[in-house]
């Protein structure tokens, strides 16, 4: 029944948060250049005017694939905020992405290609360290449900640091934020142009927008579980994450996917050896 | 050859700010071959001199390009006054000094803002920007435009600056000399943007020189030529020391950039020191008869005003060679081999600056 | 009062001295600086201007209409974008260019702007 | 265990038939015929054994036996001709060594080589079987149009079809043979068929190379083989359990150190054959074969073979270091196949990578041994079965029709033959995405390692394979589905097309992730509890939500007809350069270009250059330390 | 409701201008003028744009580039030509390569005066062409139900042909 | 600090707040040289035309018979050369800049000098054709 709670709270709030948080960030990354920023609604009056404006294709497929993406990234959330097993969860989180990739394929242009060849070194990229970190939890909790990790009283961050930074690191591919905001980013001057969105307009590109909306409140779920034994400082910490990911836009540049997807495989390693370290002591206290 | 494609980069693209366009062979992001494309901002302005008389056609001299606009401006000015062989008015002279090395600070100030753009990092932009605004005051309170000072005219320049005014950027030029250094640091110090720079786009001593390059693309390499150095307008009076970096990287052209924002700012504080009392322009009679090659260095390098006049009042010929078309084939070659998000940065590193490029 | 450091050479060349000459500079350790033409009337003045330690030379060359320039790409790589240029602007056919941009270099609403032969006339933009 | 004899024998009796056949169409009725025996035979042993558990039959041994040892000895005579024909003397040297083994064997310990029963069945056989019967029959059915136009398009290869489907029904038949025997005297028997038929149909094109991977592929086979006869030698020696060459009391027998070192030498064996790093190499040389042949080796045939073999000696695996180390082969094979397979861009090679990086995994999984492994090592083989099948198949007909097997040239395949698209895509699918069988198993499979002691370096073997694999699959789903402008559609009705097996493996490749609760709970979870006195399964909540996820998958292409009206066509950015619909636009020099759209295959970063030595060698050291482990537990 | 006032994502292109009117387009970007205040996005690709700015007087060879951005951007959208080049071709209306003033081209709703127009200018130019927008917005949605069926029918006709 | 040294920019921004200045609720920065649009007293202009001959864009355009002086806002450039050459100092350049506009205007003023022998009319300024 909780569970069923859940995922009809996700499903109405989560694009309400995630819009505000695009807000707040848009606002808080303005500060930090020295500007004023938009209002904090602005993610919302964004996506309002796309919805406003005119249909517009390459080739009618393109905008199938983008409501897939939108379904199933709806779809993980709402097994996640369902308590449901992560690991599978995380697996829809996948399929979502490759239905994104696979909408700027449809499109057959150049600068969407990039973006979605683009996109799938970001998939690889992530693709470990979100793995691994899903098998942290088990190895803490004993659990792969996201209800139980949820309850637990053990304080996982300090079982997993290691695979905490390396999911910060590589939440910033998922947030679109420098440094590695390689395939597509919430800035113009890229040298791909828009990658992946680049063919998407008018209420797609609103479709993809909600989902990253609900995508951001999924992945700041996944923050909250490595704190999850003390809701308050929870969710202190994913504020202060969330605040640190924008932070950590503002000072660095875009690097290539080379580095990027070093960066996300040395991050898996760092978790693995978190990871095996924890293993060993688990053995030796067992 | 099976696995290259070709990408069409330009003439609209949101990391150029100027349209050119690259047809861009690569192997999966790796550019193996780059054609260039240009004249989406040839205009045809050399053939207004038959329409404008000399002295208007300063106005447009300024306009081959909004930002070194004063410099083109200046350039054309002392082409014509060797020509006529007038004697400018030492205050004009230091005067002159002061408006081009504002116009070389705003520049460069603009293109570290573009540049780091280029490489993804936005607040440094916003920066770079941030802090050309204050130059861009100065060059208002001055001369009455932010972009287009407007203010230099054969026999002279147009406006004076009154002593107040002038301490008053003296002063300013302190703390702006320390912000400058706080941005310079960034673009000199920063991982990541060490990262983005360095090993990237190199052009050797030799390969700058031989390919006619100019301006920090060539002083990036090693190679110290720098026209200030010939003492036009007051450097004469001043001393001047070119900045050369030797890498000849992308790193490199960055920091000769960075280290000629602080060169400038001395530059201005001394022609400030030592500014001359006087008037500001001679009357100019009658008209050019004769050649001359006139050039100035300008942020990008040495620009050349070719100007042929016959004794009337409309010129036979006004050539100009702006520094990006000299830089355009060591761009050519230093674009093979980086990847495909490195393009916007090499591209950006000569400065291109096709208004000028292409008149 | 001004004194600018820097002198000016003019020496005129004749078509088949163009490439010797350019490679004796060229030898001597000069730069080029630019290629650039002028319109005189009847006949084209081209420019070559080459510089080391602010010694400015200009070789001079005189053509008539049509007349095949050499191009000097195969001695200063770079030269390629004023010669294009010399084509596509004044119609003089510059012959072996390294990267020949066949006429699409700097493209025109007509046909060769600054020719002697100049076909379109001066546009009227004053309404 | 009439059915079991009549799956081995039919398809040998149809083969010789076969032998003689000239017309295609009358060659066609009896392979679909016999196809629907053998589908039909397989299924009816499912529903006869199914619940029954393991079924043990004394079937006759002295004749077999004897008629076996000669088919050896004849076979090996093959060998050694063929050897001396095409100067490979290494073939000759192994083949010579094997069948002095098998002499010495028959010779030194006549009386220790019968088992108590020599067939048996159980519900993992059940499944093998009915790979075997449904998805092999399948093939060879398609293989009769295939070839016919395989022959078309290769005027210059010699036309020996009669041959061709008599090696492969003599295939199947050793096959079933191998899942059904539980004399291990038996499966090497098989094993070695299965290694001479997979050398004829490689080298059927004749060409020097078909002929020289047909000779890699022997000599790496016969190489494990010599090592399934020494393993046999040592136990017949050893004979720990008293049970001679009968697997199941091998497999039973409480010594394990014992044990070890014949599991590991038949583990090796089991190396070979599922083209396991550093042996993959034959596999990739297997290419150039016709492409039922690649399906009929990868999905259903010769490297299930291989995977077979251990995961049926997983449990003496189970726990130790020497089983570890095997395990690792798998592990380090499945990474570096799955990087390799990033930058390849012939169909077929990806295929290959790809069942070499499975096979790895389920490799890894015996290796390991644990109940849930071997639970998540059968369902990987149902599920790679049934999607690798009919994506070999889907490219040859492609190949067959657009003439390339390069994924590059398979753009815009949606619009070209959009019902050929559509099933590759649901067969590429099948590959790597949830809900579909192979991540399902993914998924069991971590979930299973994090539970055994060190299976974390398998877990992160499987974190960064997963994400590789992920790359490899996306990015030609995505050629398949771009679309493109301006050109035919070049595929008939749904009925002229002769792609009837191919359909039916589609529907296959659904069906099973809605069959997949019935699959494991009937057929795999039985075997794992007869085994380990535990069983393994997913939780039922999580089966839901597949389903679930399934049939969201199948709705959302409803939604489609909504998009069909309503939006404006533009052409795509180029950067403001004016281009046409179909890409090309005015580059400079005045040329007219092309702006193409290729795949990435970052050569220089997973190149099989730069990765295929560094993992060879880790793998040969690995394998080592499994007899190393083997010999320090003894 | 309409958002699309208080989203308006621009567009810029430099149609050969001198680069004066560009820089200052970007200035409008930067912390000093900030126009993100507004909701303003450059977005640099023509398909999320709603507002084209472009500078310059548009020569030979920008003619094409002009016309494709302007036809590859959704409905509703509105062009501003900024300096005087933009509007009239300004001091280069006399050159041979210059077809003069952007309206030569597409259509222009605003036009922003000044050499270089200055930040404010074209701030204001920007909200200037909001009102415009809107009204084309409105227009939109009344005809939408016409255009779509007209749409449709083409597609149609395309589809089976 | 560190490998990224834009954090103390960052910091000192958030610290200090926006450097934005708020056009248009501030109005915009002027100062007294800025060149903003150029302004004529059509009681002054002698109808020399000396303006629109120097007017590099051509902006001014002087008919002496109907007494008519246009500009041409959206050509001029703002230089100030005619202000500069106007021998009777009508033109002036002022600080404004000029609001953008929907359609292309050109100003036109009539001139109303008369020669100082009569008393001059009263002054009358019409815009947009
Ligand atoms: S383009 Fe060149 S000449 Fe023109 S202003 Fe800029 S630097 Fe100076
Ligand atoms: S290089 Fe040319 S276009 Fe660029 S700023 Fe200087 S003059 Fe302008
Ligand atoms: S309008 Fe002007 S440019 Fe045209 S013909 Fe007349 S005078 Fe010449
Ligand atoms: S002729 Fe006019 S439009 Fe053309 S460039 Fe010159 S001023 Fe601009
Ligand atoms: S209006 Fe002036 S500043 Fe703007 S582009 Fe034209 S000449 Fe340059
Ligand atoms: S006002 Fe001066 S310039 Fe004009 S006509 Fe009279 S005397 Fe001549
Ligand atoms: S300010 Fe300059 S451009 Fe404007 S009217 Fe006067 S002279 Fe002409
Ligand atoms: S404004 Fe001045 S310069 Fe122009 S016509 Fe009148 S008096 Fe002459």
């Amino acid at each position: 029944m909780n569970g069923f709670i859940g995922v009809v709270l996700f499903l109405i709030l989560a694009p309400v948060a995630g819009g505000l948080i695009a807000g707040l960030d848009r606002k808080l990354t303005a500060r930090m250049q020295g500007r004023v920023g938009p209002p904090l609604l602005q993610p919302f009056y964004d996506v309002g005017k796309l919805f406003e404006k005119e249909r517009v294709v390459v080739a009618t497929a393109q905008n199938f694939y983008i409501l897939a993406y939108l379904a199933f990234i709806v779809l993980s959330g709402a097994l996640f905020f369902a308590g449901g097993d992560l690991l599978l969860t995380v697996f829809a989180f996948t399929l979502a992405h490759v239905f994104l990739v696979l909408g700027a394929y449809a499109a057959h242009s150049p600068y969407s290609h990039i973006g979605a060849e683009r996109e799938l070194i970001q998939v690889m990229t992530y693709e470990p360290i979100v793995i691994l970190a899903v098998v942290g939890f088990y190895m803490v909790t004993g659990s792969f449900y996201v209800a139980d990790i949820a309850t637990t009283t053990v304080p996982a961050i300090l079982y997993l640091p290691g695979v905490f930074l390396g999911f910060a690191a590589i939440l910033t591919i998922k947030l679109r934020k420098s440094p590695f905001d390689i395939s597509t980013s919430h800035h113009a001057h890229q040298e791909i142009v828009k990658g992946v969105t680049t063919e998407f307009s008018g209420s797609t590109l609103g479709q993809i927008e909600i989902a990253h909306w609900y995508e951001n409140v999924f992945l700041l779920g996944l923050v909250y579980l490595f704190f999850a034994w003390n809701p308050v400082i929870g969710i202190i910490a994913v504020v202060v994450t969330y605040v640190a990911e924008v932070f950590i836009d503002n000072v660095t540049a875009r690097v290539r996917w080379q580095a990027a997807l070093k960066s996300g495989w040395l991050a898996a390693l760092l978790a693995v050896a978190n990871l095996l370290i924890l293993s060993y002591m688990m053995i030796g206290g067992a | 050859m099976p696995k290259r494609i070709v990408v069409p980069f330009g003439p609209q693209h949101p990391v150029l700010p100027e349209p050119i366009h690259l047809d861009l062979v690569l192997e999966d992001e790796k550019v193996v071959d780059v054609i260039p494309s240009i004249g989406y901002i040839h205009r045809g302005l050399e053939q207004l001199v038959q329409k404008r008389e000399y002295p208007e056609y300063v106005y447009v001299a300024e306009r081959i390009c909004g930002i070194c606009s004063f410099m083109h401006a200046l350039c054309y000015c002392q082409g014509i006054e060797h020509i006529m062989e007038i004697e400018v008015p030492d205050r004009a002279r230091y005067l002159r000094t002061i408006w081009s090395e504002l116009s070389r600070l705003h520049s460069h100030l603009l293109w570290l803002g573009l540049f780091a753009d280029s490489m993804g990092f936005e607040n440094l932009f916003m920066r770079a920007w941030q802090l050309r605004e204050s130059v861009l005051d100065i060059s208002e309170d001055t001369s009455g435009g932010r972009i287009i000072q407007s203010t230099c005219k054969v026999g002279g320049v147009r406006r004076d600056i009154e002593q107040g005014k002038l301490e008053e950027i003296h002063r300013v030029m302190d703390t702006f000399e320390e912000k400058c250094r706080g941005l310079g640091n960034v673009f000199l110090n920063d991982e990541t943007v060490k990262y983005r720079l360095q090993g990237l786009g190199v052009i050797s001593k030799d390969e700058a020189y031989t390919l006619g390059s100019a301006g920090p693309t060539l002083r990036g390499s090693g190679v110290a030529i720098d026209h200030r150095e010939t003492g036009y307008a007051a450097y004469g009076d001043l001393g001047f020391k070119p900045v050369v970096e030797t890498a000849g990287d992308c790193y490199a052209r960055c920091a000769v950039r960075v280290r000629e924002l602080y060169s400038s700012i001395d530059l201005i504080r001394r022609a400030i020191e030592e500014m001359p009392e006087g008037g500001i322009d001679v009357k100019v009679k009658g008209a050019p008869n004769g050649e001359y090659f006139s050039r100035v260095e300008q942020p990008r390098g040495e620009v050349v005003h070719y100007l042929l006049g016959d004794g009337t009042k409309h010129l036979v010929r006004a050539r100009i060679r702006t520094p990006t078309l000299a830089n355009v084939p060591a761009l050519v070659k230093m674009l093979p081999g980086a990847q495909l998000a490195d393009v916007p940065v090499v591209v950006l590193s000569i400065d291109p600056c096709i208004s000028c490029t292409e008149r | 009062m001004t004194t600018v450091k820097e002198e000016q050479t003019t020496t005129s060349v004749a078509l088949g001295d163009l490439i010797r000459e350019v490679e004796g500079i060229h030898a001597d350790g000069y730069r080029l600086v630019q290629i650039g033409c002028t319109n005189i009337g009847e006949a084209y003045e081209i420019n070559y201007s080459f510089d080391k330690g602010y010694r400015f030379r200009n070789l001079r060359l005189t053509v008539e209409p049509e007349i095949e320039v050499p191009s000097i790409t195969g001695i200063y790589w770079g030269a390629f974008v004023y010669e294009n240029e010399l084509h596509d602007l004044f119609g003089i056919p510059v012959t072996g260019i390294n990267i020949d941009f066949k006429g699409t270099f700097f493209k025109t609403a007509e046909k060769f702007p600054l020719s002697i032969t100049r076909k379109g006339g001066d546009r009227c933009q004053n309404v | 265990m009439q059915t079991l004899l009549f799956l081995i024998l039919f398809p040998i009796l149809i083969a010789c038939l076969l032998l003689f056949v000239k017309r295609t169409t009358l060659r066609y009725a009896m392979v679909v015929l016999s196809a629907l025996a053998i589908g039909g035979a397989s299924i009816y042993l499912l529903v006869r054994y199914a619940f029954a558990g393991a079924v043990y039959f004394a079937a006759p041994s002295e004749a077999a036996s004897m008629a076996m040892v000669v088919i050896e000895m004849l076979l090996a005579l093959f060998i050694i001709y063929m050897g001396a024909k095409f100067r490979n003397y290494l073939a000759i040297a192994l083949a010579a060594v094997q069948a002095a083994l098998i002499v010495y064997l028959e010779v030194m310990f006549p009386e220790n080589l019968h088992a108590a029963s020599n067939l048996f069945i159980d519900q993992f056989s059940i499944i093998m079987a009915l790979i075997i019967g449904i998805i092999g029959s399948l093939i060879a059915v398609y293989a009769v149009r295939y070839m016919e136009t395989y022959h078309r398009h290769h005027p210059e290869v010699r036309d020996r079809q009669g041959m061709f489907f008599f090696v492969t029904f003599a295939f199947i038949a050793a096959m079933f043979g191998l899942v059904f025997s539980n004399n291990l005297l038996w499966i090497f028997f098989f094993w070695e068929v299965t290694t001479i038929a997979s050398f004829l149909l490689i080298g059927y094109a004749e060409t020097e190379e078909s002929t020289k991977n047909a000779f890699l592929a022997l000599v790496m086979n016969l190489l494990g083989g010599v090592a399934f006869i020494a393993a046999i030698i040592y136990l017949v020696m050893v004979d720990p359990a008293g049970g001679g060459v009968d697997l199941a009391q091998v497999l039973a027998s409480g010594d394990v150190a014992l044990i070890l070192i014949p599991a590991v030498l038949i583990g090796f064996a089991g190396i070979t054959k599922a083209a396991l790093m550093p042996f993959s190499s034959w596999l990739l040389g297997a290419m150039v074969a016709p492409t039922p042949v690649s399906a009929l080796l990868h999905s259903s045939t010769m490297v299930k073979a291989g995977v077979y073999i251990l995961v049926r000696f997983a449990p003496v695996f189970a726990g130790t270091f020497a089983g570890f180390a095997v395990g690792l082969v798998g592990g380090v094979t499945f990474v570096i196949a799955s990087a390799i397979a990033i930058s390849q861009n012939n169909a077929k090679l990806v295929l290959a990578y790809s069942t070499i990086a499975n096979l790895g995994l389920i490799a890894a999984c015996a290796g390991v041994g644990s109940h849930m492994l071997v639970w998540a090592a059968i369902l990987l083989i149902v599920f790679h079965a049934v999607a690798k099948s009919l994506l070999f198949l889907g490219t040859g007909a492609i190949e067959n029709r657009i003439e390339s097997r390069d994924i590059e040239d398979m753009e815009g395949l949606i619009v070209r033959m959009p019902k050929m698209a559509v099933m590759m895509f649901i067969g590429i699918a099948g590959m790597f995405l949830a809900p579909f069988g192979m991540l399902v198993s993914k998924w069991a499979a971590i979930e299973a390692f994090v539970q055994v002691p060190f299976g974390l370096i398998f877990v992160a073997i499987l974190a960064y394979g997963s994400a590789v694999t992920v790359f490899f699959w996306a990015k030609w789903m995505g050629k398949l589905v771009t679309v493109i402008r301006g050109v035919e559609r070049i595929e008939k009705g749904f009925l002229e097309e002769p792609w009837a097996p191919l359909y039916i493996i589609t529907g296959l490749v659904i069906a099973a992730v809605f069959l997949f609760p019935v699959i494991s709970s009937v057929l795999i979870e039985p075997y794992v509890l007869v085994i380990y006195g535990v069983t393994a399964g997913l939780a039922q909540a999580n089966v839901a939500i597949m389903l679930l996820m399934m049939t969201l998958l199948l709705l959302l292409p409803i939604s489609f007809l909504l998009f069909r009206k309503s939006a404006k066509r533009l052409p795509a950015y180029m950067s403001g350069r004016t281009a046409t619909p179909d890409l090309h636009f005015a580059g400079s020099l005045g040329m007219t270009r092309e702006a193409q759209t290729r795949n990435y295959y970052l050569i220089d970063y997973f190149g099989e250059a730069r990765l295929f030595r560094p993992g060879a060698v880790v793998c040969i050291i690995l394998i080592l330390a499994s007899w190393v482990f083997a010999g320090v537990a003894l | 409701m309409a958002f699309l006032k208080r989203s308006p994502w621009i567009l810029h292109y430099d149609a050969s201008s001198c680069n004066g009117c560009d820089i200052e387009v970007l200035a409008c970007l930067t912390p000093l003028y900030d126009v993100e205040r507004f909701g303003i996005i450059n977005t640099g690709n023509p398909k999320h744009a709603d507002v084209l700015l472009i500078t310059g007087g548009v020569n030979e060879q920008n003619r094409p580039v002009v016309k494709n951005l302007y036809e590859q951007m959704p409905e509703p959208k509105v062009v501003i030509a900024v300096g005087a080049c933009a509007a009239t071709g300004g001091i280069f209306r006399e050159c041979y390569n210059i077809v003069g003033g952007i309206d030569k081209v597409i259509p222009v709703d605003v036009y922003v005066p000044g050499c270089a127009a200055r930040p404010e200018q074209i701030i204001d130019g920007v909200v200037k062409a909001l009102s415009i927008l809107e009204e084309r917005r409105e227009r939109m949605t009344g005809e939408a139900q016409v255009q779509e069926e007209a749409r449709h029918d083409a597609a149609e006709a395309g589809e089976s042909r | 600090m560190g490998p990224f040294k834009m954090t103390r920019t960052v910091l000192r921004n958030l610290v200090r707040g926006p450097a934005t200045r708020r056009y248009p609720e501030v109005p915009a920065r002027v100062t007294p040289g800025t060149r903003g649009h150029v302004a004529i007293d059509p009681a002054t202009c002698r109808s020399c035309g000396i303006c629109s001959k120097r007017c590099p864009c051509v902006a001014i355009r002087l008919d002496k018979e109907a007494k008519v002086w246009e500009i041409d806002r959206m050509r001029c450039i703002a230089c100030g050369d005619c202000v500069e050459s106007c021998p009777f100092g009508s033109l002036t350049m002022e600080q404004e800049y000029l609001p953008p506009t929907a359609e292309h205007v050109v100003d036109r003023y009539t001139i109303t000098y008369v020669k100082p022998e009569r008393k001059p009319k009263t002054k009358e300024e019409s815009a947009d054709a």
